[in-house]
């Protein structure tokens, strides 16, 4: 969507759900916050409901549900839940997989410490 | 078919014969019927590798194959997919000659291959496949054995490659 | 509050200096102001100066989570310029830059506005072709702008590599000669000064924690770290925190918030006139008064929080600078950081008045909102003080990514910063 | 050796200029690591010394007794090394070795000497003892902290003409290189188990004990022999041997392990997410002649499972007047000096302590032969062992004093000290001395520690922060955990190699080391020490010559945060950011803000942890392979012909092709008249192509473009926009259908991965049920494209298995057939109005049917054409170029491309975003042509259209998007975008030029053969 800014990775590790592999994340490109479903019938839409479809997103401080693509890799689109405060990936799924349990995953992290 | 040894790495261009993508859907009906078609084993498990009398397939993807084989099978191949096509909606995709291939052999040759690529090359098995990154570009890279891999990059890319593994080889060397 | 002189510095330096007075007092939140601003960086400080100073409004706090000037007034690579290409754009960051010479004497400290020029250098036809573009109308628009050929841009800026088998041969360049750079914590330092002298109170080490709205709908004050604060009108100026602010009063924005990160290298000798951007080749650069280069790169690929900062976006960056000027391969990195932007689908700013009454937002500055400091702050003031747009702000509504009334200078101009 | 001057060369005899001279008279026999018997010469400032090989430039200028090395940065003040590590913050040198090869701010105690090293001081003018600049020093309290701020502010104009200048001037330390860096600089990645950070007893221990589990282990130091404190502290005896041949041991150990790796001369620099460590490696900087094609360092990016940071501490200067002359050092800078390279650093040396390790440095300069007036001590009392070892020396002993300031100039000559007696400062009495040696206790460095954003946590009885927490797998050892002396070291270092081998699955053992002759040393933390008055300077940040007192205002004005405090006096940003200074500079402001340390806390720490150059970080990355440049099969056939060429995206491409003299516009117009009369030939394999494969092809197509696809007949091909889900056009391109279930898709250049990203997004995300795949073909096939009246003729011949008459082979038409005896795979259609046909050949064998074309072609006159004569024909039709008719704000109504929509068409990529308020609302700008009134006036690209011909500031209602001279036409066109254009067709507009105003008509954007009849010929 934005391709005039250069998008540049930093180094995390990615675990890619489809691979089953944890890879640098050269390989991989950000795509986004997930789950937003491209509506079934565009042109039944208020223009506030498509607005809030195009451009309105969470931008979650926190654990925050994104996709990304392991583009240099299997290629595959996927999701993944990720704290933007320290960059950590709480967990990947792999796309059309059903959003996990915040409440879930945050104590599995927790105990995984 | 070009080589180079100003390092301890030989280097050389690969002969390309045939080289298809491959994309099915991962049914175990669909995918024996593309074995079958192909002649040559079609794994399921990304980073896979099937071969037989000269023909082999590499999972790339959970949906992805690339097949390759000697130039003179290329046709018959083609001609094989398209008899399952009705049954097994597919797609075969001819991309012979988009890319080019560099073998590489050496004992050096993870140090020369690490200067561009990210993964852990002592962790990747002998027989395997995967697409990763070189140096920002896409590569199909296989690991023959030990000490021998080959990489595999778009056409145009190509130049730029090979032009970093021969200055990484003479930098290796150097033994600095 | 002294006044800052020379004189003074002279009395200063008598009384070995133990005579001056804090520059903006410790303040203690009270239980109501007029205006609650949260954010005091350049952007929020500086509203709350323009508010006393033009519209008499004083019972105002900026309220900051850390130390003001910490976010990303205090992180930027201070690159002013207004060769903006749509109407509205150049009007508001020429507004900026009008405000910005005479910053010095009117906030009574020396923000070391250095009008050194910002060069942007062309690769390509299509750069050229785009920054003919912005020049046309920057000069109908009244905002200089010009076109150097190669052996302009040569002579302007003698380090920048001209060569014509350069990977990216430089084709010529855009220059804005009255555009340059200002030293970053001055500007929070001085409107925080200036602000506080006039009676605002700045309240450091307290975060925002939730806007609170009354039965109405209508903001009705401000939840903190210390406490609830009453107040009319809450102006959001939180860069690349505002998502997360503005939701706790019910609006969701079209924003999100990316790292980007910047670089200094060792302090030398002058060697380096002007500002150069590359957008081809995807670097920035300028000297800072200190000797140091002060570089900028791209927005990290993902949205995130942490100012942590990465290794490859640097190495690209550094590669590009040495690519444009072989000789500082030598030189050495001195420090790298990163801060947070918010960014717009169109990249251009929100500003103004929000669908709650009573609630204001300046916000979506991106990659490039320190140049316009002064101007949002000024017109900013100007909406809240009368809870109407300023001429100069109107077009940088909310409601245009409903109706598609995008101002969107990167696509047009494949330029940030 | 007699008396030493305070001036900086002592009389030592040289040769000629340029050849080694002797080492210098302050060498100490027998002590030391240095190479006696190779000798290396080296100058600096154009005199030439002589050194030992192992020496560094502050090693060796001490040798011969030089202790000005350089000047201070804002009141340049003389002065020579405060440490003998990188964390140094005085002698910083620039460093010559040839052309190309300057660099400044090197640091003397870390730049090896070689043969043929030319050094210079900094920051001085016009020379190292006389600088003009040292006035600023006379006025020090106008310079204070944020003096700037607060002056020359009038009059307004001074501020551009005059201050900013002259304050730039004097700012900045060395200067800059101005020439081509001509060495080379490389990368790799790393894999590794366990990486050790730092090659002291810790982190040697850490590495045995991993790296004897079997586990990978990579151990670097930044300096060039590994050891760090065991190089400096001979005397210790561990197991039984010597510290030196225990090291040497060690070393040779861990050499001998398969797994495990040593890389001296390498700074861990970063420490990155998920245990990314960035290294930087020095190879060649001290070689007097490196080899051949050598690079000069490498970037090392290092994944480890583990970490230990093994770094050490740094010891902290203590604050008192003057304590930045030259010859005032740390105390361990001496005992490096001594034991590492065999330098004394004075005859007299006075030592100014608050913490025991300094009376070691004392006693061991003492026993090499130096005299110690005193020892001063700012506690008031000391443990009597090293008392009485200090009286069996004859050292006196001076507890409880403090320094109230120091003597000489060039360097140091005396000191004026002073008891305190419950905080009240007694008489001063003055000591004679040549140097200084202060220690004001330990830091732990705690940098790399710190770039994870792990927590430190004060440590109330050390006075010193400690590792806390830390989100990544590491551990910090030895002195950077607080755990000083060496037998603690190498303890905590076994254990920390141990555990991290254990986490990766070894079998760590924990070694027990002995080790004789350490003592437990303790000591005081001291902001500053006392002192009387107001005159003097007691140095925080040496480099950037911050002071207490500027500390001090910076509270007294408001500055309540150490961030603020930092960036207000700049304490801890110079080139050493606050190695040695920051804790100080947070004591003392802790102090006057009347809080503890820890509520203030430190400034963050950033990398790199040493200044790392330019060109590690840009590493391959430069010149031709400074980014991939991608060229078509055709790309040499067209160098040889002279082709200009311009990048578009990653690719090269031909612009055109001038013979003899012709500049572009000939070239091009004769290009182009060639390929509306007779036949063009043009290389577009660029273009991007993705095949797109399955039953659900056309019904995916016919989803993501704005045109319908389902009806597409096999062999037909037709024009399709691709817009963004806003609305706005993205794409465009021609879309072949070679099959029920196969298309050939085309995009533009520099949008074939943009495209093939988005179709890959919807596909998997918004419409996995579609069967249908992607495969770009962008390098399976080269495109030859034939444009002209001549086209057919010219092809006919090569073709074999199709009729490619007019009727049978109809305008967009595409079919499999040979080519110059290859199988292509053929496209009728033509983005310049004239006949054309698109030849896709299988990329090696591009050229071969290349030039079977060219050849063919020659009798009827076939002329290469390049971008811009393409750019030119398709104007004259009126097609856009995605990119310059659109710009991400243009939909297909805009541009003219309404027809292309499909009228019945539920929904499409962008559909819904067309039918916003702003884009169904007039005045939008519309795609039109433009015709000057004077033909022959060619407009400029962007040039702003406006209705009237006035002054600026004017409304401008559109831009000039396209402009050329047309051959065909025999004058000027230009296509531009303008407020509610097509209904202005016919009017006048007027484009005004900075010197003129040029009036143009509005027109239909179709300039020529508007009916297409030359399409179907
Ligand atoms: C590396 C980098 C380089 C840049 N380069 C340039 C450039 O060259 N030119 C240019 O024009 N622009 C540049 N920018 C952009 C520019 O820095 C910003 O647009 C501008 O400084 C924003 O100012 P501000 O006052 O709005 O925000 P900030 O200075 O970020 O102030 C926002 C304040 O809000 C506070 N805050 C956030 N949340 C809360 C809360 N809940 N409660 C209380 N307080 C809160 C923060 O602590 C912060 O102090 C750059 C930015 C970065 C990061
Ligand atoms: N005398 C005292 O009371 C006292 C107090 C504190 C520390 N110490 C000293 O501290 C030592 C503790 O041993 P140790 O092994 O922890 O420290 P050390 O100082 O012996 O070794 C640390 C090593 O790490 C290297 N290093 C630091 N940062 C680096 C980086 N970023 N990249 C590469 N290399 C880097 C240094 O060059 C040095 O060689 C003891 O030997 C002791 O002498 C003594
Ligand atoms: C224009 C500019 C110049 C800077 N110059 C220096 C410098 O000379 N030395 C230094 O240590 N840091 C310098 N910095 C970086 C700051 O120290 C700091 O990293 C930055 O403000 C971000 O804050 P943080 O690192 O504390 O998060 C500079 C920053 C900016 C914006
Ligand atoms: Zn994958």
């Amino acid at each position: 969507m934005v391709p005039t800014m250069r998008q540049e990775a930093t180094m995390l590790l990615i675990h890619c759900p489809y691979c089953d592999k944890t890879l640098p994340e050269v390989e991989f490109a950000y795509a986004g916050e997930a789950h937003i479903v491209r509506p079934a019938d565009p042109a039944a839409m208020s223009d506030e409901a498509w607005r809030d479809f195009l451009f309105i997103r969470t931008n979650a401080r926190g654990p925050h549900f994104e996709r990304w693509r392991h583009v240099h890799g299997c290629a595959r689109f996927f999701n993944a839940v990720r704290d933007t405060v320290s960059d950590r990936f709480l967990a990947t799924y792999k796309a059309g997989a059903p959003k996990p349990d915040l409440a879930t995953l945050l104590a599995e992290t927790e105990r995984a410490r | 078919m070009t080589t180079h040894a100003d390092g301890p790495v030989a280097l050389s261009m690969a002969d390309t014969g045939a080289r298809f993508s491959l994309r099915i859907g991962v049914t175990p009906d669909d995918l024996a019927a593309a074995e079958t078609a192909f002649g040559a084993p079609i794994f399921a498990t990304i980073g896979a590798r099937g071969r037989e009398a000269g023909r082999e397939s590499l999972c790339l993807g959970p949906d992805e194959w690339v097949l390759t084989a000697p130039e003179a099978d290329r046709a018959p191949i083609a001609t094989a997919f398209a008899g399952i096509g009705a049954a097994h909606p597919h797609s075969l995709v001819d991309i012979s000659d988009r890319e080019i291939a560099i073998d590489l052999e050496g004992e050096a040759v993870t140090a020369l291959l690490a200067q561009g690529i990210a993964i852990d090359l002592d962790a990747f098995p002998s027989g395997h496949g995967t697409r990763t990154v070189y140096d920002g570009i896409t590569v199909v890279l296989r690991r023959d054995a030990a000490h021998a891999f080959r990489l595999e990059a778009w056409r145009s890319f190509v130049p730029h490659v090979w032009h970093r593994l021969t200055e990484g080889n003479k930098e290796l060397a150097l033994g600095i | 509050m002294t006044h800052f002189s020379f004189m003074s510095l002279l009395s200063g330096a008598f009384s070995a200096n133990e005579n001056w007075r804090p520059q903006w007092p410790d303040a203690t939140p009270k239980d109501e102001y007029d205006v609650v601003i949260v954010g005091a960086g350049g952007h929020g400080l500086g509203a709350a100066h323009y508010l006393a100073k033009e519209h008499g409004i004083t019972n105002v706090a900026v309220i900051d989570k850390g130390w003001l000037g910490g976010g990303n007034t205090g992180r930027n690579t201070t690159i002013i310029r207004s060769n903006y290409l749509y109407d509205e754009s150049a009007r508001l960051y020429d507004h900026a830059l009008d405000l910005w010479e005479g910053l010095s004497q009117d906030l009574n400290y020396n923000v070391m506005y250095s009008r050194r020029g910002v060069l942007m250098l062309a690769h390509t036809v299509h750069d050229e072709q785009s920054f003919r573009r912005h020049i046309h109308s920057n000069r109908l628009n009244g905002v200089d702008n010009q076109w150097l050929s190669t052996a302009e841009v040569k002579a302007f800026c003698p380090p920048v590599n001209v060569s014509p088998t350069a990977r990216y041969p430089v084709i010529g360049g855009a220059l804005q000669k009255r555009a340059g750079t200002a030293r970053h914590d001055a500007v929070a330092w001085g409107f925080a000064r200036s602000a506080a002298a006039r009676g605002v109170d700045i309240i450091q080490n307290c975060p925002v924690t939730a806007i609170r709205r009354g039965p109405d709908g209508a903001v009705l004050g401000v939840e903190t770290g210390k406490g609830f604060i009453k107040a009319k009108k809450v102006a959001v100026s939180a860069a690349g925190h505002t998502s997360v602010v503005m939701e706790t009063a019910g609006v969701r924005l079209p924003l999100e918030s990316y790292p980007l990160q910047a670089l200094v290298s060792e302090p030398v000798k002058p060697c380096f006139p002007c500002v150069v951007m590359s957008n081809t080749v995807h670097a920035y650069i300028s000297q800072s008064d200190k000797g140091e280069l002060v570089i900028g790169a791209g927005t990290d690929q993902y949205t995130s929080y942490s100012q942590r900062g990465g290794l490859p976006v640097i190495e690209h960056t550094l590669a590009a600078i040495c690519e444009m000027f072989p000789m500082f391969r030598r030189m050495r990195m001195l420090r790298m950081w990163g801060g947070i932007v918010d960014v717009t689908p169109d990249r251009s700013a929100i500003l103004g008045k929000t669908p709650v009454p009573g609630l204001y937002v300046n916000c979506g500055w991106g990659t490039g909102g320190f140049k316009a400091t002064p101007g949002a702050a000024h017109t900013l003031a100007y909406t809240v003080a009368r809870d109407e747009p300023h001429p100069i702000n109107a077009p940088f509504t909310l409601e245009r990514f409903t109706t598609g009334r995008l101002i969107d200078e990167a696509a047009a101009a494949a330029v940030a910063h | 050796m007699s008396d030493i001057a305070a001036e900086p060369e002592i009389g030592l005899a040289f040769r000629e200029t340029g050849a080694p001279v002797a080492d210098g008279a302050f060498r100490v026999a027998r002590r030391g690591r240095v190479e006696r018997t190779r000798r290396v010469g080296f100058t600096f400032d154009g005199k030439p010394y002589g050194a030992l090989g192992g020496d560094t430039v502050a090693s060796a200028l001490l040798a011969n007794g030089v202790h000005l090395m350089g000047r201070s940065f804002k009141y340049h003040r003389p002065r020579g090394i405060l440490s003998a590590g990188s964390e140094d913050a005085n002698a910083l040198i620039g460093t010559s070795r040839g052309p190309g090869r300057f660099e400044p701010n090197t640091r003397a105690t870390m730049q090896e000497v070689f043969d043929g090293l030319a050094a210079e001081s900094q920051n001085r003018w016009p020379s190292l003892g006389f600088d003009i600049g040292a006035i600023n020093d006379a006025i020090p309290h106008l310079f204070a902290a944020g003096f700037y701020y607060k002056t020359f502010k009038w009059p307004r104009p001074f501020w551009h003409h005059v201050y900013e200048p002259v304050i730039r001037a004097a700012a900045g330390l060395g200067r800059a290189p101005h020439e081509a860096d001509p060495d080379s600089y490389t990368a790799r990645y790393h894999h590794t188990d366990i990486l050790v950070v730092g090659a002291g007893p810790a982190g040697l221990a850490a590495a045995l004990a991993a790296g004897r589990s079997g586990a990978r282990v990579l151990l670097v130091d930044e300096h060039s022999e590994m050891g760090g404190s065991l190089l400096s502290m001979p005397e210790i005896g561990i197991d039984a041997r010597g510290a030196w041949s225990f090291l040497a041991e060690t070393l040779a150990e861990l050499a001998s392990l398969p797994n495990v790796r040593l890389l001296p001369r390498t700074t861990a620099f970063g420490y990155f997410h998920q245990n990314m460590v960035a290294l930087a490696e020095r190879l060649t900087d001290h070689l007097a002649s490196p080899p051949d094609g050598a690079p000069r360092e490498r970037l090392w990016r290092v994944r480890a499972r583990e970490v230990v940071l093994a770094q050490g501490a740094i010891e902290k200067p203590l604050v008192f007047d003057g304590n930045d002359r030259p010859a005032v050092m740390l105390a361990s800078a001496a005992r490096t000096m001594l034991n590492r390279y065999g330098v004394l650093v004075g005859e007299h040396p006075a030592v100014v302590t608050s913490h025991d390790s300094a009376y070691a440095t004392a006693f061991e300069l003492a026993d090499a032969g130096a005299t110690i007036p005193v020892i001063i001590d700012a506690r008031p009392t000391v443990e009597p062992v090293l008392l009485d070892e200090a009286a069996r020396r004859g050292i006196a002993v001076a507890t409880g004093h403090t320094v109230l300031g120091t003597e000489g100039r060039m360097r140091v000559s005396g000191l004026k000290i002073a008891p305190v007696t419950g905080g009240t400062i007694g008489a001063a009495r003055a000591i004679h001395c040549d140097a200084v040696l202060m220690s004001g206790g330990w830091t732990p460095s705690l940098h790399l520690f710190s770039h994870t954003k792990a927590s430190l946590v004060w440590d109330e009885d050390l006075k010193t922060f400690l590792p806390g927490q830390s989100p990544e797998a590491c551990v910090t050892a030895g002195g950077g955990a607080g755990h000083w002396g060496i037998a603690a070291a190498l303890e905590d270092g076994a254990r920390a190699g141990a555990t991290a081998a254990a986490k990766v699955g070894h079998l760590g053992r924990v070694h027990d080391f002995s080790v004789e002759g350490e003592r437990v040393e303790t000591g005081a933390t001291i902001a500053a020490l006392p002192s009387r008055g107001t005159r003097g300077k007691a140095f925080v940040d040496h480099q950037n010559d911050v002071t207490a007192k500027d500390v001090r205002l910076a509270v007294r004005e408001g500055m309540r945060s150490i961030e603020h405090v930092k960036r207000y006096t700049t304490t801890g940003m110079a080139t050493d950011q606050g190695k040695t200074s920051n804790i100080n500079a947070l004591l003392i402001a802790a102090e006057a803000l009347g809080k503890s340390p820890p509520e203030v806390g430190l400034t963050t720490f950033r990398p790199p942890y040493t200044p790392t150059t330019f060109g590690t970080f840009a590493n391959h990355h430069a010149g031709a392979t400074f980014e991939v440049t991608r060229k078509t099969p055709i790309n040499g056939w067209a160098e040889a012909q002279g082709a200009v060429f311009e990048p578009v995206a990653l690719w090269r491409r031909a612009r055109y092709f001038p013979r003899g003299n012709e500049t572009m516009r000939e070239a091009v117009a004769r290009e182009c008249r060639a390929t509306r009369e007779a036949v063009g030939l043009f290389d577009a394999s660029t273009l991007g192509k993705i095949e797109v494969v399955g039953p659900d092809a056309a019904e995916f197509l016919n989803r993501l473009y704005t045109n319908p696809f389902l009806k597409l007949a096999p062999g037909r091909c037709r024009y399709g926009v691709l817009l963004g889900e806003d609305g706005f056009i993205r794409d465009d391109g021609v879309i072949a259908r070679i099959a029920e279930d196969r298309f050939h898709v085309t995009t533009t250049t520099g949008g074939a991965p943009r495209v093939l990203t988005m179709m890959e997004d919807y596909l998997q995300t918004e419409w996995p049920d579609l069967k249908v795949w992607l495969t770009s073909t962008t390098e399976e096939w080269a495109t030859v494209a034939l444009n002209g009246p001549l086209a057919r003729a010219v092809l006919a011949p090569l073709v074999k298995g199709l009729d490619i008459a007019a009727d049978a082979f109809p305008h967009m038409s595409v079919a499999e057939c040979k080519v110059a005896g290859v199988p292509v795979r053929l496209c009728r259609m033509s983005f310049t109005g004239e006949l054309g046909f698109e030849v896709n050949v299988p990329a090696r064998h591009a050229l071969a049917v290349w030039e079977a074309i060219w050849t063919a072609g020659q009798p009827h006159g076939i002329t290469p054409y390049g971008t811009e004569t393409m750019h030119v024909l398709r104007a004259e039709k009126g097609f856009i170029i995605v990119g310059q008719e659109t710009d991400g704000t243009v939909t297909p109504d805009d541009a003219g491309l309404a027809w292309a929509i499909g009228k019945t068409k539920r929904d499409f990529v962008g559909m819904r975003s067309l039918a916003r308020p702003d884009l169904v609302a007039t005045g939008r700008k519309q795609l039109v042509g433009l015709l000057t009134r004077d033909p022959a006036t060619v407009l400029e690209e962007g040039a702003q259209l406006v209705e009237e011909d006035a002054r600026p500031p004017v409304p401008m209602i559109g831009h000039v998007t396209s402009s050329y001279w047309s051959e065909t036409l025999g004058r000027s066109i230009a296509l531009a975008l303008v407020k509610d254009g097509r209904a202005r067709i016919g009017e006048t507009l007027y484009l005004p030029m900075p010197d003129t105003t040029i009036a143009a008509e509005v027109v239909a954007p179709v300039f020529y053969d508007p009916d297409g009849a030359r399409f179907h010929l």
